[in-house]
C-alpha cells in the first residue's frame, strides 16, 4: 500500500485531535485530544521512517512515547489538583484570569 | 577738554540722574527732586556750551561726532553706539533740555504733594536721556533705541498715577500705537540693511541723494520713515493715543506730549530728508498725512471741553503743519523746524498755563466748570495769554513767523497741489484761531461756573508758586520773541542749511497777500469764536451739539473704529485661537492617545480566560503562519 | 591630555547632585546650601571654559575623546564651539538663581514618614539637569548626545510631576492630576520625538558607520561620506522632530504650557530657559552640521512653522488667564524667532538665534522668577486675581516691568540686539518673513503690557493689600539677572566675539554666504 | 544518539554482534548540563531520605551549588575556546557546543541562579505557626482551603521539590539552545515544560488562580508542541534526517548522496514549509508571540511570582536561542519563505504587545505584556539575518533577563494581607512610603521603557541597529512607534508610584532576606552596567556569534 495513505490517516488523525483540542471543555478530553495529535505525529514519523529507510523516525516516536507518558503523569496531576479544588474538570469553568 | 567727547555728556547727566533716583530708594525721597533738576540743568548747559562752541566754528565743519564704542559687531553688520552733533541736532539739543529743565522746575512745584514724586523726576530724567539719545544718534538704529527708550518714559509717565485704570490703559494705548509706528521704524531699517548694507546716517543719506538704488526702494523706505512718525507724532491714522495719553500729569503733557517726543516724527522726517527728496511719492503721502491730521487735530480741539484735550488737538494739528512743510522738501524743512522750536515754547507754556488753572481748581479739567479766572491767577493769564496769541499767529509773535512760512511754502508748491495745501493751511490757521480764541474765552472770561469737585469741596483758585510762574514765564518770552529773533534775516534757515538744504520757495501770488490772508483767517477764527462764547454765557452742561461736533468730540469715531475693527476683533482672535489649541492641535495627541487607549481596550477583550478560545487564536494562528510560508514560494 | 575641564565642569554637579540627595532627611537646610554652592562652583568651572576657549581658535577646543561602545561605533566625545560655550555660560549662570528662587519651593507641607525627602530631591534633581543640559552642549558624538538628549527628561520629569505649583486653581487633587498630566505629557512628547530620532540616528550610523559629528562633516565637506538624497531627507526629518518638540514649535507645543503652568516658577525657568535651548541648539549643530543639504531642502517649512510660532504663540499669550501659562506661549513666539534666525541661513541670524538662545533664558528667568514670587505670595496663578500690586511692592512690580520689557525686547535690554539680528538676517533672505516676524514684535508689547496693567496697575485688590515686597533673597535672585539684561543690551561684544567664528563654521557647513546689499555704500 | 549511527547498527544486525561500539561522548563540554541534571536527580533522591526539616537547606544549597558549578563550567568551556576555535558538535551530532549555545547557556544559569534566591525567600510572607514559609504551597495536593491544607501548613510543610523541578527545568533549557537535532529539540522542549507546567501551579496564595494557570499553560503547551513534533515530522519526511546540518544540506540542495526516497520527497516543497511554519509556531509559542500568545499573560498572572520571573526570563531565552539556531543554522535557504512572514510576526507582536498593556490594571498581567512587546523587539534582530542580528540578540537576552527577574522579584515584596497586591491600584504613592523600592522598579521600568543608560536602552539599540543594518528599516520604525507607546504605560506605573497620594490601607512593602536582596542587586547592578558601559558584554556576544553546522 502506498505509504503516503499513512501520511493522510496521520493528517486526518491530527486534524481531529486539533479539532478535539478546540471543541471539548472537559480538560481530560482535551488532553486526550492532544494525545491523539501526538500519535498522529508517531504515525507519520514512522511512516517516513520506513519510507526513508532509516531509523530515525521510528526512534523520535519512542521518545515520544515516553514523552506523552510524561505528560500525562504532570498533566493528570494538575487536572487532578484542578478538579479537587473545583469539583469540575471544565477549562471554561477555569476563567478567573481575563482581558 | 575737547568738545566732541562732552556730546556723551549731554545724555550722561539726565541718565545718571534715572538711575539713582529710580534705584535710590527712600533715601532720597526729600532730595530727589533737586538732584534731577540739576542734572537736567547740567544737560543744559553742556549743551550750551557746546552750542557757542559750534557758534564759533565756520558753517561747514560745523558737525561734531563722537565714537563710544562698537555696539552689536556681527559678521557683515556693524551698529556702533556713536553720536553725531550737527546743527539740527544742536536745535534739539537745546529745546530738549531748556524746556526739559523748566519744566522739572515747574513739576517740583506741581508734583509737591505726591509721594512718588522722585519716581517721577527719574523717569522725566530717563525721557531726557532718550529723546537726546533720539536726536543725537549718528545712525538708524541708535535712533531706534532712543525713539523706543521715549516711548518707555512716556509710557511710564502717562501712566505714572497707575492707581487710575483710565491712566493705566492710556498708557498701554499709547505704547501699542507707539509700537506700531516702531514696526516701521524697524522695516525702514531692514531696507536700508539690505539695500545699503548699513544704517548710519552719512552712508545711507549720501547714497539715496547720489540715488544709487532704485526710486522704488526709497520709496519704500520714506514710507515706513513716515509710519514711525505717524506712532511718534499722533498723526493719522495712529494718532488715537494723544488724547488719552493727557492723563499723565500736566507738566508731562507739556514736555513730552507738546514740545518734544511727538516732534521726533518731524525730526526723523527732516534728518532722513535726502530719502524723501528722491521719492516724491512718499513726500506726498508725507504732506496728504500732514494735511489731514493739521485738519483733523484742529476740528477735535474745537469740539473738547477739557482743557487738555483741547490743547491736544491742536498740538496734532500744529505737528501736522510741521508734517506738512517736512513733505514739502528743501523748501519747508527749516520751517517744519523752525515751527517745531516755536511751537515747543508756546505750547509747553499754555499747558503749563492749563496745569497751573488745574492747580488752582482742584484737578478740575472741564473748561465750562472754569470761567472769569483772569483776576484770580493774573500771571497765569498772562503767560497762557501771549501762548494764545503765539499759537494763533498774532502777527509779530513766535507762531506767526513760523506758521506764515509754512503756509507760503505750501503755496509755493505750485499747481492745483499748491493751492489746495495754501487752502488747507490757511483753514488750519482759521480753526486754530477759532478753538484756542474759545478756549481762552471759556477758561478766562465770562462769569464764574465753579462747580464742587468730588469730595464737595469747593475750588479756591489762586495763583501757583514761584517754581511754576517762572517757567512760564520763561516760555512766555519764548513764545514772543523766538520766531522774530529766528526770521531776522533767516539766521535759522541759515543755520540748517547746511544740515537741511534750504531754498526759496515762489508761491503763485506774493508773500503780501498770503500773509494778509493768514490775518484775516485768523480774525474770523477769533470773531466766531467770541460770537459763540464771549458773547452769550456758556452752558455748563455741553449742549448735544450737531453731528460733526459730536463726532468730534469722540475724536471723530476714528477711535471707536480701532476699537471695534483691532481690539474686538483681536479679542474674537485670540479667542478662538485659544480654543483652537485646546481642541485642535492638542486635540489631536489627545485624540491619538485615547483612540490607542480604546483599542487596546477592545484587543483586550480577546484575552477572554477561555483556554478554548486561546487554543483556536494559536490554530487560527498556525495555519495562517503556514498559509503565508506556502503564499511567499507562490508569489 | 589636558585637564577635561568640560568633563568636570559636568562632573561635578553629578557629583553634588548624589551628595544632595544624601543629606539626611532633617539636615534640609544644609542640602540647600549644599546644592548652592556646587552650582556656583560649577559656574566657576564654566567661567575656566570661557576663559580657556579662544575665539580665534579651532572649531571645538577643550576637546575630550574617550573609547565607549566601539561596537556602536560610539565615542566619549566633548568638545566645545563658540555657541555651545555660550550656553553652557547661560546654564552655568542660571542654575545657581533658579535654586535660589526654589529655596523654599520644596520644603514639606507636612512632615512625612522620615525617609521621604523632597527638599533633598528637588536639588538633586536641578543639578543632575544641570549635568545633561552641558554635556549635551559639550558632545559632538551624536550617540552621546542622543543620550543626554532623553536622559535629561527622567529629572525633568520627576521635578515637573513631583514639585508642582502650590498655587494652583482648584483642589489639590485636581492639582495633582492636572501636574501628573503634565508631568506625561511633557515625558510622552519627547520621549516620542527622542524615539523617531533614535530611528534617525541608527540611519545615520548605518550610513555613516561613526557617530563622531566632526569626522562626519569632516567626510561630508570631502566627499567621502555621500547621502543619497532621500536618506538625508528622512534621518534630517528624524533629528527635527525631536528638536522641534523640545524647542518647541508649533504645532508641536502644546506641553509647554501645561509644563511651564503646573511646575514651580524655578523649574519653569529650568524647562523654558534651559532644557529647550537643548533643541534649537542641537538644530544649529547637528541638523545643520550633518544635513545641509536637507536642512536646506526643508528651510521653507520650518521657517512657515517658526513665524506661525512667532504669532500663534503671541496672540495664545493674549488670550491667556494664567500668568505662567502666558509666559509660556510667550516663549513659543521667541523660540520662533530662534528657529528663524537658525534657518535663515545668513550670519546675523544665525549669530542673533544663538545670542537670542542666552538672551531669552536670562528674560524669561527674569521675569518668570519675578511671576513665582508674585505668585508665590497671593497663591494664585490668574491674572484677575492681582491688581495694583504696584502699590504695595513697588520694586517687585518694578523688576516684573523689567522683566516684561526685556520679553517684549525693548531696545536697550539684551532681547533686542537678538531679536534685531534675526530680524536683519531673515530680511536680508526673506523680506516677507521678516515684515511677518515684526509683527510679533507689536504683539509681545500687547501681551506684556496687558499683563503688566491688569497684575500691577488699577485699584489695589484687597488680597494683594498685605503684599509685603522683594525679600533679600528674592531680589538677590533678581537684579543679577536684569543688571545682566542691561549690560548685554547695552555691551553685547563679549557674546557676539565667542559666537561669531562658530557662526561662521556653521555657514561653511551649509555652504551658504550673505547676500550682498544693493549698493555698496562707503563705510 | 545520532541517526546514522542507529542505521549502522540496523543494517549490520545480521551478523552476530561481537561488540557494540559504545557512542562517543564529550562529557567535559557536556559537564554544564551533566551537572545540572545530576544535582536535580541528588534533588530527587534528598526528597527521598532527608529529613523534612534539613531539606530546604540542602535543597537550596545543592542546587546553588550545581548552577554555580554549571556556570563555571561554562565559563571554563568558553575561555578554553570552546565558543570560538574548538567550538563542535558533541555527543554524536546531537547537542552543538558553540558560541551562542554557551552565551546562551551562561545567561539561563546566571538567571536560574538569581531567581532561585527568590525561590528560596522565606521572609516574606507572615510566619505560618511558628516557622518561616516561602512563596510555595504547603501540600499542592490538598485542595484550597480544605482541611488537609490547613494540616499541612500547620505541620509546617514546604514544597521543597520546587527546587529539583527549577534544576530539571534549566537543565532542559541549556540543552534547548544547544540542540542540533530536532530530537534533542523536543526533548528538550518538553524536559523544561514538564517542570514548569508544574512549577505554576504551586503558589502558596490564590491557589485556583495559580492552578488554572498551571492547567492553561500545560494544555496550550502540549497543545503547541504537537504542532512542533508534527512540523518536526514533515521536516524528516522531506529531508530524511533529524540533523540540522543535514536538512540544512537538503534545503540547500548540497546534499552528497540522494537515493530514491529522498529524491521524491526532495521534490516535495510543502512539506518543508508545512513543517518549518509548525516548528516555527511551536517556538513562537515559548516565545510568546502574537498570536500564539495568550498564554502569556493568565501564566504570568497565576503562577507564583518567582516562578513567573524565572519563566519570563529563561524561558525566553532558551525559546529564542533554538529559534535562533533554526533559522540560522537549519533555514538560512529557506530564509526569503519565513523572513517575510517573521516580519508581520514581529510587528503585530511589538504593536499589541503595546496597545494591549496600556488597559492593564495589574502589575504582572502588565509585565507579561511588556514581555510579549519585547520579545517582538527581539524578532526584529532575529529576522535580521546577518551576525550582529544573533550578537543583539543574545546581548538584549542578556539585559532583558535580569530587568525581568528584578521586576518580579520586586513585586514580590509589596504586600497586603492577601499575599502579594498586584492590583495597580495598591501600588500608588509606593514611592512616598518606601522611596527605595519604588526607586529600583522605576530604575526596571525605564530599562523595559529603552531609556538611555539603562541595559535596556543598549539592547534595543543594538537590535534596532542589527535590524536596520539588515535591511529591516520598517521594522524599525515600527519598533520605535510601539517602544512610544510602550513608555505610557510604564510611565504610568511611575506616576501611580510616585505622584498619587498613597492610599490608607495600601499594601506594605516586605523587608527581605538577603536572598531576594542579592537577586534585586544583581538586577539592578546588570541594568546599569549594561546601560552604561556595555562594551565588555557587547564584545562576548560578538566572539559568541557564530553557529557551528
Amino acid at each position: 500500500m502506498n505509504p503516503v495513505n499513512y501520511l493522510y490517516l496521520a493528517a486526518v488523525l491530527f486534524a481531529i485531535g486539533a479539532s478535539g483540542v478546540l471543541i471539548r471543555r472537559n480538560a481530560i478530553v482535551v488532553f486526550m485530544c492532544v494525545e491523539l495529535m501526538l500519535n498522529a505525529c508517531n504515525l507519520s514519523l514512522v511512516a517516513f521512517s520506513r519510507m526513508h529507510g532509516n531509523l530515525d523516525g521510528q526512534i523520535l516516536a519512542f521518545f515520544t512515547m515516553v514523552v506523552a507518558a510524561a505528560e500525562v503523569v504532570v498533566g493528570l496531576a494538575i487536572i487532578v489538583t484542578l478538579f479537587r479544588s473545583r469539583h469540575s474538570a471544565s477549562v471554561d469553568d477555569a476563567s478567573l484570569m481575563k482581558l | 577738554m575737547n568738545t566732541e567727547n562732552m556730546i556723551a555728556l549731554l545724555i550722561a547727566a539726565p541718565l545718571l540722574g534715572a538711575v539713582v533716583l529710580l534705584c535710590g530708594g527712600r533715601r532720597l525721597d526729600r532730595t530727589g527732586h533737586w538732584i534731577g533738576t540739576l542734572l537736567a540743568a547740567a544737560s543744559f548747559v553742556v549743551g550750551v556750551v557746546l552750542f557757542t562752541d559750534m557758534l564759533g566754528r565756520d558753517a561747514e565743519d560745523r558737525t561734531l561726532s563722537q565714537h563710544l564704542f562698537s555696539w552689536i559687531p556681527v559678521e557683515g553688520f556693524q551698529a556702533d553706539v556713536a553720536f553725531q552733533l550737527d546743527q539740527l541736532s544742536m536745535t534739539f539739543v537745546l529745546l530738549i533740555t531748556g524746556v526739559g529743565t523748566l519744566i522739572h522746575l515747574y513739576s517740583v512745584g506741581y508734583m509737591e504733594h505726591d509721594e512718588r514724586r522722585r519716581r517721577f523726576f527719574g523717569f522725566l530724567n530717563l525721557f531726557l536721556a532718550a529723546m537726546l539719545l533720539l536726536v543725537l544718534a549718528d545712525n538708524y538704529l541708535l535712533l531706534y533705541v532712543g525713539w523706543e527708550g521715549v516711548g518707555l518714559a512716556s509710557y511710564l509717565l502717562i501712566g505714572f498715577w497707575q492707581h487710575k485704570p483710565s491712566a493705566a490703559t492710556a498708557a498701554k494705548k499709547a505704547f501699542l500705537v507707539n509700537r506700531v509706528g516702531d514696526m516701521g521704524l524697524s522695516i525702514a531699517i531692514l531696507l536700508m540693511f539690505t539695500t545699503f548694507g548699513t544704517f548710519a546716517f552719512g552712508p545711507v543719506l549720501s547714497a539715496s541723494a547720489a540715488g544709487d538704488t532704485s526710486e522704488g526702494k526709497l520709496t519704500a523706505i520714506g514710507l515706513m520713515l513716515l509710519l514711525a512718525a505717524c506712532g511718534k507724532s499722533a498723526q493719522v491714522p495712529l494718532q488715537s493715543w494723544l488724547g488719552d495719553a493727557m492723563e499723565g500729569p500736566t507738566p508731562v503733557s507739556a514736555l513730552i506730549h507738546a514740545a518734544t517726543m511727538v516732534t521726533a516724527g518731524v525730526y526723523l522726517i527732516t534728518r532722513s530728508g535726502a530719502i524723501f527728496n528722491a521719492a516724491p511719492d512718499a513726500q506726498l503721502a508725507v504732506v496728504v498725512v500732514g494735511a489731514v491730521t493739521l485738519l483733523f487735530g484742529a476740528i477735535v480741539g474745537c469740539a473738547k471741553d477739557d482743557i487738555k484735550k483741547a490743547l491736544a488737538g491742536s498740538t496734532m494739528s500744529q505737528i501736522g503743519y510741521m508734517i506738512l512743510a517736512t513733505g514739502l522738501g528743501p523748501i519747508g524743512y527749516v520751517f517744519a523746524i523752525m515751527h517745531l522750536v516755536t511751537h515747543g515754547f508756546f505750547k509747553a507754556g499754555l499747558f503749563l498755563g492749563a496745569g497751573s488753572v488745574m492747580h488752582g481748581m482742584n484737578d478740575e479739567v472741564d473748561m465750562r466748570k472754569y470761567g472769569g479766572l483772569r483776576k484770580y491767577m493774573p500771571v497765569t493769564f498772562a503767560t497762557f495769554g501771549l501762548g494764545y496769541l503765539a499759537i494763533i499767529g498774532f502777527p509779530g509773535l513766535s507762531g506767526f513767523w513760523s506758521k506764515d512760512k509754512i503756509i507760503e511754502a505750501a503755496f509755493a508748491q505750485g499747481g492745483t497741489e499748491g493751492w489746495i495745501l495754501g487752502a488747507v493751511t490757511l483753514l488750519g490757521a482759521a480753526l486754530t484761531a477759532y478753538y484756542m480764541t474759545r478756549v481762552m474765552l471759556m477758561t478766562f472770561f465770562g462769569e464764574k461756573r465753579w462747580q464742587p469737585d468730588a469730595e464737595g469741596n469747593a475750588p479756591h483758585p489762586h495763583e501757583s508758586p514761584k517754581s511754576m510762574t517762572i517757567p512760564m514765564i520763561v516760555l512766555a518770552f519764548g513764545s514772543v520773541f523766538a520766531g522774530g529773533l529766528f526770521s531776522l534775516n533767516e539766521s535759522f534757515a541759515g543755520w540748517l542749511e547746511p544740515v537741511t538744504a534750504f531754498e526759496h520757495g515762489h508761491p503763485p501770488i506774493s508773500a503780501g497777500v498770503i500773509m494778509t490772508a493768514t490775518i484775516t483767517v485768523m480774525v474770523l477764527g477769533i470773531g466766531l469764536a467770541y460770537v459763540q462764547y464771549g458773547r452769550r454765557p456758556v452752558p455748563v452742561t455741553a449742549p448735544r451739539g450737531s453731528l460733526l461736533t459730536r463726532a468730534a468730540r469722540r475724536d471723530l469715531l476714528q477711535d471707536d473704529l480701532n476699537h471695534v475693527v483691532l481690539v474686538r476683533g483681536g479679542e474674537h482672535l485670540t479667542r478662538s485661537l485659544v480654543y483652537v489649541d485646546h481642541t485642535l492641535v492638542d486635540g489631536v495627541v489627545n485624540g491619538t492617545a485615547a483612540s490607542v487607549g480604546g483599542l487596546s481596550g477592545r484587543l483586550r477583550k480577546l484575552q477572554n480566560g477561555f483556554a478554548r478560545s486561546y487554543a483556536v487564536s494559536m490554530f487560527g494562528g498556525a495555519a495562517v503562519l503556514i498559509a503565508a510560508t506556502l503564499l511567499m514560494r507562490a508569489v | 591630555m589636558s585637564f577635561p575641564l568640560l568633563t568636570a565642569t559636568a562632573a561635578l554637579p553629578a557629583i553634588g547632585a548624589i551628595a544632595t540627595a544624601a543629606v539626611p532627611a532633617a539636615r534640609r537646610t544644609a542640602a540647600k546650601w549644599l546644592a548652592l554652592l556646587v552650582s556656583l562652583g560649577t559656574l566657576g568651572l564654566a567661567a575656566a571654559v570661557l576663559v580657556r576657549f579662544e575665539p580665534g581658535g579651532d572649531r571645538y577646543q577643550l576637546t575630550e575623546s574617550h573609547a565607549w561602545i566601539a561596537d556602536f561605533g560610539v565615542r566619549y566625545e566633548l568638545g566645545a564651539d563658540g555657541i555651545g560655550v555660550a550656553l553652557i555660560g547661560l546654564t552655568a549662570l542660571l542654575i545657581p538663581f533658579i535654586i535660589l528662587a526654589g529655596w523654599h519651593d520644596a520644603d514639606p507641607l507636612e512632615t512625612k514618614s522620615s525617609r521621604w525627602r523632597p527638599t533633598q530631591g528637588f536639588f538633586a534633581l536641578i543639578l543632575m539637569v544641570e549635568v545633561m543640559v552641558i554635556l549635551s552642549f559639550a558632545a559632538t558624538d551624536v550617540f552621546l548626545f542622543y543620550i543626554v538628549f532623553e536622559a535629561m527628561l527622567i529629572p525633568m520629569y520627576f521635578l515637573i510631576g513631583g514639585f508642582g505649583d502650590r498655587a494652583h486653581a482648584g483642589s489639590d487633587e485636581n492639582a495633582a492630576t492636572q501636574r501628573s498630566y503634565a508631568a506625561v505629557k511633557f515625558l510622552l512628547y519627547n520621549l516620542v520625538g527622542g524615539l523617531i530620532m533614535l530611528a534617525a540616528v541608527i540611519g545615520l550610523y548605518v550610513v555613516a558607520g561613526g557617530f563622531s559629528l566632526p569626522e562626519i562633516a569632516e567626510a561630508r565637506a570631502s566627499g567621502e561620506l555621500t547621502m543619497a538624497t532621500n536618506t538625508e531627507r528622512l534621518l534630517f526629518l528624524g533629528f527635527f522632530f525631536a528638536f522641534a518638540v523640545k524647542a518647541p514649535l508649533w504645532p508641536l507645543h502644546t506641553w509647554l504650557p501645561n509644563a511651564m503652568g503646573e511646575s514651580t516658577a524655578p523649574v519653569a525657568v529650568l524647562i523654558t530657559a534651559v532644557v529647550d535651548k537643548v533643541g534649537t541648539f542641537a538644530m544649529l549643530r547637528f541638523c545643520l552640521g550633518l544635513f545641509p543639504e536637507a536642512s536646506a531642502w526643508a528651510t521653507p517649512v520650518v521657517l512657515t512653522l517658526a513665524l506661525v510660532s512667532i504669532v500663534y504663540g503671541a496672540l495664545l499669550a493674549v488670550g491667556q488667564r494664567d500668568i505662567k501659562r502666558l509666559i509660556a506661549y510667550a516663549s513659543i513666539s521667541h523660540f520662533g524667532f530662534i528657529i528663524l534666525g537658525i534657518f535663515a541661513m545668513t550670519s546675523q541670524g544665525q549669530s542673533g538665534a544663538t545670542l537670542y538662545m542666552v538672551n531669552h533664558g536670562l528674560s524669561t528667568a527674569a521675569l518668570m522668577l519675578v511671576a513665582g514670587f508674585l505668585i508665590s505670595r497671593r497663591g494664585s496663578r490668574l491674572i484677575a486675581d492681582y491688581g495694583g500690586v504696584q502699590k504695595v511692592a513697588p520694586v517687585l512690580a518694578g523688576t516684573f516691568l523689567v522683566g516684561g520689557l526685556a520679553t517684549l525686547s525693548l531696545p536697550g535690554l539684551a532681547p533686542f540686539v537678538s531679536e534685531f539680528l534675526v530680524l536683519v538676517g531673515t530680511f536680508a533672505r526673506y523680506p516677507v518673513a521678516g515684515i511677518i516676524a515684526t509683527f510679533g514684535i507689536v504683539l509681545a508689547a500687547l501681551y506684556t503690557l496687558v499683563l503688566y496693567q491688569r497684575t500691577m496697575t488699577g485699584p489695589v485688590k484687597q488680597e494683594v493689600s498685605k503684599m509685603p515686597d522683594l525679600r533679600v533673597r528674592e531680589l538677590a535672585v533678581v537684579a543679577p539677572l536684569i543688571a545682566a539684561l542691561i549690560f548685554l543690551g547695552v555691551y553685547p561684544k563679549p557674546v557676539t566675539d565667542i559666537v561669531n567664528p562658530a557662526v561662521e563654521h556653521t555657514m561653511s557647513d551649509v555652504q551658504k554666504t550673505d547676500p550682498e546689499p544693493e549698493v555698496e555704500a562707503a563705510k | 544518539m545520532s541517526a546514522s549511527a542507529v542505521h549502522s547498527l540496523w543494517t549490520t544486525a545480521a551478523e552476530p554482534v561481537s561488540r557494540i561500539d559504545a557512542p562517543h561522548i564529550e562529557y567535559g563540554q557536556l559537564s554544564p548540563i551533566l551537572i545540572v541534571v545530576g544535582a536535580g536527580v541528588l534533588g530527587i533522591l534528598v526528597e527521598a531520605f532527608v529529613a523534612r526539616r534539613a531539606r530546604y537547606h540542602v535543597q537550596l544549597f545543592l542546587s546553588v551549588v550545581a548552577l554555580a558549578a554549571a556556570f563555571a563550567a561554562v565559563v571554563g568551556l568558553a575561555v578554553t575556546g570552546h565558543g570560538s576555535t574548538k567550538a563542535g558538535i558533541v555527543a554524536m551530532g546531537a547537542i552543538a557546543v558553540d558560541g551562542p549555545a554557551l552565551f546562551l547557556q551562561g545567561t539561563i544559569l546566571l538567571a536560574g541562579l538569581v531567581s532561585l534566591f527568590t525561590f528560596a525567600e522565606r521572609r516574606l510572607d507572615p510566619v505560618a505557626h511558628g516557622k518561616q514559609v516561602d512563596s510555595f504551597v504547603a501540600q499542592a495536593g490538598a485542595p484550597p482551603g480544605s482541611k488537609s491544607e490547613q494540616a499541612a501548613v500547620k505541620a509546617g510543610f514546604t514544597t521543597t521539590e520546587v527546587f529539583p523541578l527549577a534544576l530539571f527545568a534549566v537543565a532542559g533549557m541549556l540543552v534547548f539552545p544547544a540542540a542540533n537535532d530536532l530530537l534533542t529539540l523536543f526533548i528538550a522542549l518538553e524536559v523544561f515544560s514538564l517542570p514548569l507546567y508544574l512549577l505554576c501551579a504551586l503558589a502558596r496564595r490564590k491557589r485556583l488562580v495559580s492552578q488554572e494557570a498551571a492547567v492553561k499553560y500545560f494544555l496550550l503547551g502540549a497543545f503547541s508542541s504537537a504542532f512542533l513534533l508534527f512540523g518536526i515530522a514533515l521536516l524528516y519526511g522531506y529531508a530524511g534526517t533529524l540533523s540540522y546540518a543535514g536538512i540544512a544540506e537538503v534545503v540547500d540542495g548540497t546534499v552528497t548522496s540522494i537515493d530514491p526516497a529522498l529524491a521524491d520527497t526532495m521534490g516535495n516543497d510543502a512539506l518543508l514549509l508545512i513543517g518549518a511554519a509548525m516548528v516555527l509556531m511551536g517556538l513562537l509559542f515559548k516565545v510568546g508571540a502574537v498570536p500564539f500568545h495568550m498564554w502569556t499573560p493568565d501564566v504570568y498572572q497565576g503562577a507564583p511570582t518567582p516562578v513567573t520571573g524565572f519563566m519570563a526570563a529563561a524561558t525566553k531565552v532558551a525559546a529564542f536561542g533554538a529559534l535562533l539556531r533554526l533559522l540560522y543554522v537549519v533555514l538560512p535557504g529557506l530564509s526569503w519563505d519565513w523572513r517575510p512572514v517573521l516580519w508581520g510576526v514581529a510587528i503585530i507582536t511589538m504593536l499589541l504587545g503595546a496597545i494591549v498593556a496600556i488597559t492593564q490594571t495589574d502589575i504582572k498581567r502588565l509585565l507579561a505584556y511588556s514581555s510579549i512587546a519585547h520579545g517582538g523587539f527581539i524578532l526584529a534582530g532575529v529576522i535580521a539575518m546577518n551576525e550582529a542580528g544573533i550578537s543583539s540578540v543574545l546581548f538584549y537576552l542578556l539585559a532583558y533577563s535580569f530587568v525581568t527577574i528584578g521586576a518580579f522579584s520586586v513585586v514580590t515584596l509589596v504586600r497586603d494581607a492577601g499575599g502579594e497586591a498586584t492590583h495597580l491600584s495598591k501600588w500608588a504613592g509606593l514611592g512616598r512610603r518606601s522611596p527605595l523600592v519604588a526607586a529600583v522598579f522605576a530604575v526596571f521600568l525605564l530599562a523595559f521603557a529603552g531609556i538611555p543608560l539603562t541595559s535596556g536602552f543598549a539592547g534595543k539599540f543594538a537590535v534596532f541597529k542589527a535590524a536596520a543594518e539588515g535591511g529591516a528599516g520598517a521594522l524599525v520604525v515600527v519598533g520605535v512607534i510601539s517602544s512610544a507607546i510602550a513608555a505610557f504605560f510604564y510611565i504610568r506605573v511611575i506616576v501611580l508610584m510616585f505622584f498619587s497620594e498613597p492610599r490608607p490601607e495600601g499594601p506594605t512593602v516586605a523587608v527581605p532576606s538577603p536572598l531576594t536582596m542579592t537577586t534585586i542587586g544583581v538586577g539592578v547592578a546588570v541594568t546599569l552596567v549594561l546601560g552604561v558601559a556595555p562594551q565588555y558584554f557587547l564584545d562576548l556576544a560578538n566572539q559568541a556569534s557564530v553557529f557551528v553546522r
